[in-house]
């Protein structure tokens, strides 16, 4: 239809995630319908077949999120999306992925909760589930765009992360930014970074499917290649055999949280707005964060030394950033579309070094810029 | 032949007939499957009784109105 | 135009949100009018349902009602008979929310035979998500999610219910009516496990997708597709895959979950309480 | 022109606002080679309620998405006039579909009447046009998008079958808005 | 078989969680087994029906969560038990309870995670899966015992809490304190005090279901006593049928936020050891504060003003507590079977008052007072 | 002592973790067996299971292998089946990893009838977790949650997995094993969904709590309640409730799911690249 | 006696040895009015490989419920014997069953060695008593729980077929510890 | 009579049975259901061939073994 092969095109959100999962190399997607994510699913089952990839609707987000795990195994790049009744169903295997360290994308299109909620209304409620939604102790990637632009190249950042760490990569959206319709440039494909999992150099028989490299991270042979071996959900050995020796189950778990916590440096993106002379500082993500922007201008207008941090990495959370920002600033306010949850990551990280404030609105509503600019004068006025 | 509740009210001797407006939704269930084609459109596509005395009350039109905005009363 | 109808309804939620002609409303038309054929306390009602757009249906009735989590209306249910088995619960699924995620549950409840009526109305899509194909869309068919036709095969819910333990097993059309409230009535009345599958219309999902303009046109189409169950066996193996068979498939009586603990209770009552 | 122009189209669901929204983004974004961002109100309401697109067009990036002050109102039905005055910027413009809208509200903005959906039946003989006529009115009364691109986008977004009338639809309603600009000037 | 009739037991922490259930008077338990719960449900499968309760096995722990829900809407106190995979399953319908106000009790006797993990070793890995583990905003009650005896009384807080407030209370246990057998002395049932749920006082037409009284907490009308409602777990108005108004649903989120906390006085609940004049604190809960307990001996011995804090009530968690501990000592160690969970909540609560160190052991071993020790020495020594 | 198993097992792991006699060892021996019949390349062989002592099974062979999370081991199957529809892939699940939780991914798999072939090691009851009873514990028996015997009816997995839509349907036992073999290994070639259920013993959970003191005596009990299907066709129906059937009970052919996939990728390809 | 007494009783799966902690931590906490906690080491090593049950008896109530070091320890296996004996106190004491255990470890301990398997099939027809014989043994060595408490708690602990054989065995344990305690003094 | 990997191996002319002591659970299962009753339980329960002469290389005791502890050889 596009007859005019222009790579600018006006893309949802939720469009934006499907090109960007394709560009970065994602073949399979599994998945069960839910609003504000149909889209993604819809997307995918067109586009997959063209192009060589398999698309299937599975009886549940358990068994979607399974199959997500299954095809990674077997070498596709894998991707399933819903919302948050969904996203809790997914938990259990969410953490399988995490303990057998399969790269996989999960997109959690956030609406209104809890339970079912507000079905067609932005929430960004589901932010501290996607740091401890799952039981044990365990890592999370979570990367939350605010632009259809930034779904589409933090979707490809998703996966390559998900590739380079071997673990489930979380995509926040928000009902906003899954609906919202704007203009991309889709880069060509080959202007796109790519990374792939790191296969193993060895000949199968000294293969050690669980046995880090230098970076922490063991290389992964596909199911079907020649290398057999064995994944499983128990704490296992470097072989990936189950294991009840103290020391294996500790290295085990500390290398798998270790993996990510000592890679910030690159896992962490986040975008200044007008902070270098700041005095106040919002701090926000998502659709809000489009909001906080408009606010900081509108302060700045009056006068105020407003400025923004838009954090695009929400998980592992940049508490060293937050941090310097704390020692620099007299406050810091956190709008929200929830109850204040990235609010209290920001109280921990700032070590009572300036004044912490949550911004939160949860009717279902878009927060405005003129709330958060009367939030600012409120407080200043205390 | 308004009531409140914006019902309308059509009968003769033997049926009445009545169509609550706010509730229809103009679907035309009840038009297409009247076996004695007693309804027809109005100009919002709901219901009126072109033949009520053709009317046999089977109440067919008012089982199968997904949203009771239809009944047939009177007669047994 | 007082009906019955309106003794059983919550007027302040008209006019519902379903679409126009959307067989939700004649569903829930036929269980009112078998409920009230039977004279219920609506005191001693409970309906329960899932997610989805039938799943509203509870909304829209008078009785002790529950909308719960999509899939999981049967549990829910189960719970509340255990708890109070006085209570007639009748339980109202979308295709997708018994078969899909709510296919363990169903098959379950059968299995354990609880006194419970499951009322599935079948439109054969995802309703409330825009039209995704659901485990009964049938073969061939399209969604938003089967852009290039369905490949899946579908499930026959009267033999998925039936192999898995069910006490009565029907099947009716929004179309055929009158047998519709029919079917319902025994399905209440059976004691244990009733199920009643229900052919519906969801002219915005299903029928725009599948060439069907109107409501209309797939309200003739579920007429055109229906045939009894002894119409049925003269068909060509072909003819039979196409259809839906209308009727009913089981009745047989069985002691239910909660008579069948009861003896239970009895048993370890007598037993006495040991530590 | 304004920096930011925030439009607001407002109906009742089935009137294909989302649609017009798309296209005028589109229109805006892809055609004109602005910035345009498109968003709508997702709810329970699109099934027979209440509808609302939103469209931000600006020369520059865009950062909120949502209307704030309408600069331009669409009112399709009395319900979504009603609701959606309030957000209308006072120098801003809204156009009613007076067909529908029988209470024009007492607003200081610009307020034209036109009966869009009567129009499309009659002249047309389909109401699924209405919302593309209004397009067609909306950009001959403002050049919020340039008639070139608003064809543009049409073309791309409606099927095949039905480019033709919607073009013609498109045109018809250029053709009011420009009657009225000349009533007006004159 | 006890024809001592004594009322002091040799129990087991999963025994004695049994026993508590049915004197707060829970009747209904609906499960589904897993290691190292499943005692829980063999307990209550043979004592159940002896006092006309019930008892049944479900399919999974999804539906099992569901039972509970629908038996406690139809009248019964209702209580299910798992474990961490059981748990991040019946998240959902968690939510599903907490947005309709149901009271029911969820036991996780927690192992090692993530997902399949060490099914038959200690943890403390859930602590914040328990506070966020569903999507949506929401709060929660969750209580961890650290003996058998405690096991016991807590059950029936736990029971209570979720009468008075309505809504669902977690009993977090770890593997240490499910299978240990401890003597206990269990109250006659005259001694317990007993919280019921508030009916309506109104007729049915006068009721509405989800209005709150002066205390923030609507009375519950049990299904089948003549009120006839709607319950939904859509955001909903105080008839209980769906709104999509913004005031209502503010109002909605932030009353069943609210209502536990504003009432953190009445469900905190805490035990100080030596902390009168302690310069360094500990804070742990569950099988953990037993280590510590004996540590704080140790450390008195060798002269060094250790003290602890146990936590019986872990959420809401006792900010304000931690805030003045922190206010009066330099360092609090939070010993942890985890990589370190609830200390972030410690350190957050501190606000930069004092140093927070975490001491973390998740190899499947509980931590022993010696290591805690040297922990304190070590840091002394910094 | 060199046997083909040999060829198949990870040495290292061995003695194995089951109790003595457990029948999950004698199924993983005719697994072997069957799969070392048909020369199947190990490489492409991915053998994927759930949670459960049979679950377990996976750790002990040489093929790609993975044990997954309880009642799952199916949909993680069918995502490898998905991408690499070259590997044959083999799914072990216990009683109540594939009839309790798992209960919905067994249906689906079959309605989909993809390629994948299911064993279930039913030894009557939860054996990991201790001896509660599960979904095919047969009716009266005792489980430690069944203190005053079982009330639920059990399913019959023949019945269920033919109503879903399998393919290839068959029971055996763990004393009947070259039978035994011979029907995995049907079952392996079978194209679509295959499934084989198999009657084994659980000595410590399930034959201590049930009046059978040895595995000895529980393998005797599963001899005499087995009936071909033959013999089960001329009992009453109070003792055909009590056996267990063993035979082959569906074989048909039809086009499997990543088949059918296959052409829908061919019509995507055809149609072009669109938005 | 001491304030704390610490107990391990190991072994492999099915000797019996949780059964045994409970019964000497019923005995202990209920019948001689101590306090008393019993735990286990709950594994996969439960079926088949090392077992253990710890207990800890004290006349003030007990915080850290495990053991950290042994004042008594139970061996059944070499295994168990190799593992647990390096938690076992200095001043502690070592009883092995020495029909299972060959290789005696050398430590500062006090070390008892009976053949109590061998004794239990010999003199009662089934090992299935091994467990109740060690507790006779331990309790006669050291007056840990006394017999009249760990009589009754064997009492309630047992089917009530096995009453009488377990009778047999804990009296018998404790003859032989009996012997030895002469033994030793003369 | 023993290998490495502790293998008892018992053989006449036409068969040789071999018991993997290691592995062997002492279950019974060879032992009680070898239709010849070539085996016997010793002391620990594992099998012993008592009457090796009457085997008839059914392989039973070896298809029926869960812990692949014992197999029989030859002949064929
Ligand atoms: C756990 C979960 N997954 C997905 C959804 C999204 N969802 C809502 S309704 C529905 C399906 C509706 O289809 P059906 O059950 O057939 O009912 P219908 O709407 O057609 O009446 C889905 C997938 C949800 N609400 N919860
Ligand atoms: C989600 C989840 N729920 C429960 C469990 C606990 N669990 C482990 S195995 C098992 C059942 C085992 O029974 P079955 O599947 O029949 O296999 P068997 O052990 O008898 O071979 C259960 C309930 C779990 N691991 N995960
Ligand atoms: S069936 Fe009912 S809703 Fe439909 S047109 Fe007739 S009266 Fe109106
Ligand atoms: S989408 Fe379909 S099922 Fe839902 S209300 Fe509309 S017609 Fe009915
Ligand atoms: S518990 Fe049962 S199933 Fe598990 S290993 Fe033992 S005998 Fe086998
Ligand atoms: S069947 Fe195998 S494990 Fe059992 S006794 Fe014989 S050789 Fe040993």
């Amino acid at each position: 239809m596009n007859k005019l092969k222009r790579n600018v095109e006006l893309l949802q959100g939720n469009e934006a995630c499907v090109k960007g999962a394709i560009l970065s190399g994602v073949r399979f997607f599994a998945g069960y319908p839910i609003t504000p994510s149909s889209e993604i699913a819809e997307g995918m089952a067109r586009l997959l077949p063209q192009i060589g990839g398999k698309f299937v609707q599975m009886e549940d987000e358990i068994a979607s999120i399974a199959a997500v795990i299954g095809a990674s195994i077997a070498g596709f790049k894998s991707l399933t999306a819903t919302s948050g009744p969904g996203f809790s169903l997914k938990q259990e295997n969410l953490g399988f992925a995490i303990i057998s360290e399969i790269p996989c994308v999960i997109v959690n299109a956030q609406r209104g909760g809890p339970s079912t909620g507000l079905p067609t209304k932005p929430s960004q409620g589901d932010m501290m589930q996607a740091r401890w939604g799952t039981h044990g102790d365990h890592s999370i990637i979570a990367l939350a765009p605010s632009t259809v632009n930034e779904v589409l190249t933090l979707t490809i950042k998703a996966v390559n992360f998900s590739e380079k760490y071997r673990t489930p990569v979380i995509l926040l959206l928000d009902e906003v930014i899954a609906h919202m319709r704007e203009k991309v440039e889709i880069p060509a494909p080959e202007e796109v970074e790519v990374i792939n999992r790191k296969k193993p150099t060895v000949p199968p028989e000294e293969y050690f499917p669980f046995k880090p490299d230098q970076n922490g991270i063991p290389p992964m042979a596909n199911f079907g290649e020649g290398y057999r071996y064995h994944i499983t959900g128990l704490i296992h050995n470097q072989k990936g055999l189950p294991t009840s020796n103290p020391q294996e189950i500790d290295s085990f778990i500390r290398r798998i949280n270790n993996k990510i916590q000592e890679n910030v440096k690159d896992i962490i993106i986040y975008e200044k707005y007008f902070l270098d002379d700041a005095k106040i500082a919002l701090i926000a993500c998502g659709s809000v964060a489009r909001a906080a922007e408009r606010t900081v201008k509108l302060a700045r207008e009056e006068g105020l030394k407003v400025g923004l941090l838009k954090l695009l990495t929400i998980w592992p959370f940049p508490s060293e950033e937050v941090n310097r920002l704390a020692q620099q600033v007299d406050l810091i306010i956190v709008p929200e579309m929830n109850l204040g949850q990235m609010v209290l990551e920001v109280e921990r990280a700032s070590r009572g070094n300036c004044e912490v404030v949550s911004y939160s609105r949860v009717d279902g509503e878009l927060i405005n810029p003129i709330e958060i600019l009367g939030k600012i004068q409120e407080e200043i006025k205390k | 032949m308004k009531e409140n509740k914006l019902i309308e009210i059509y009968q003769n001797d033997s049926v009445k007939i009545s169509v609550r407006k706010e509730w229809c939704k103009a679907c035309g269930i009840c038009i297409e499957f009247c076996p004695k084609d007693v309804l027809a459109a109005d100009e919002q596509g709901k219901p009126i009784p072109i033949n009520i005395n053709e009317c046999i009350k089977c109440s067919l039109c008012e089982l199968r109105c997904p949203d009771f905005a239809i009944t047939v009363e009177g007669g047994e | 135009m007082k009906t019955v109808i309106n003794n059983y309804i919550r007027e302040e939620m008209f006019p519902n949100i379903w679409c126009p002609g959307c067989g939700n409303g004649i569903v829930l038309g036929a269980i009112i009018r078998a409920i009230d054929d039977l004279k219920w306390d609506k005191n001693k009602i409970a309906m329960i349902s899932g997610i989805g757009c039938s799943s509203r249906i509870t909304g829209y009735v008078d009785f002790c009602t529950m909308n719960t989590t999509h899939g999981r209306a049967l549990p829910f249910a189960t719970g509340i008979k255990m708890a109070n088995p006085n209570m007639k619960v009748v339980v109202v699924m979308g295709d997708g929310d018994c078969s899909a995620i709510g296919g363990n549950h169903f098959i379950h409840a059968a299995r354990r035979n609880i006194d419970l009526t499951a009322i599935i109305i079948n439109n054969m899509i995802y309703g409330m998500t825009g039209g995704q194909y659901s485990p009964l869309t049938p073969t061939k068919k399209f969604g938003t999610t089967a852009p290039y036709g369905n490949i899946d095969q579908s499930f026959d819910l009267v033999k998925l219910a039936k192999a898995a333990g069910a006490s009565y097993v029907a099947r009716g059309t929004v179309y055929h009516v009158r047998q519709l409230t029919s079917l319902i009535k025994k399905a209440l009345n059976k004691k244990g496990f009733s199920v009643v599958e229900i052919i519906s219309d969801c002219p915005i999902s299903y029928g725009k997708m599948n060439k069907m303009r109107t409501v209309v046109d797939m309200l003739k189409w579920i007429k055109d597709m229906s045939v009894s169950k002894k119409a049925w066996e003269d068909l060509s193996p072909e003819e039979k895959k196409e259809k839906f068979v209308i009727g009913e498939f089981l009745d047989i009586d069985r002691p239910d979950y909660t008579e069948l603990y009861s003896k239970v209770m009895e048993e370890a009552q007598k037993m006495g309480v040991s530590r | 022109m304004k920096e930011r122009i925030e439009i607001c189209l407002s109906g009742a669901g089935g009137q294909g606002l989302i649609l017009a929204g798309i296209i005028l983004a589109e229109a805006a974004g892809i055609y004109d080679g602005k910035e345009a961002v498109q968003t709508q109100s997702y709810g329970p309401e699109a099934r027979g309620g209440a509808s609302r697109s939103e469209v931000v067009i600006s020369n520059d990036s865009i950062d909120y998405p949502k209307v704030i002050k309408s600069d331009i109102l669409l009112a399709l039905t009395q319900t979504a006039c009603d609701k959606y005055v309030k957000k209308l910027s006072k120098d801003g413009i809204l156009v009613v579909d007076s067909s529908m809208v029988k209470e024009i509200p007492s607003v200081p903005a610009k307020i034209y009447q036109f009966p869009i959906t009567k129009i499309a039946q009659e002249k047309l003989g389909t109401k699924l046009v209405t919302n593309i006529i209004s397009l067609g009115i909306i950009t001959g009364l403002t050049k919020v998008v340039s008639m070139e691109a608003l064809k543009k986008a049409v073309y791309n977004r409606v099927p095949s079958k039905a480019k033709e009338v919607n073009e013609k639809a498109l045109l018809l309603g250029f053709d009011i808005a420009k009657d009225m600009k000349l009533k007006e000037e004159s």
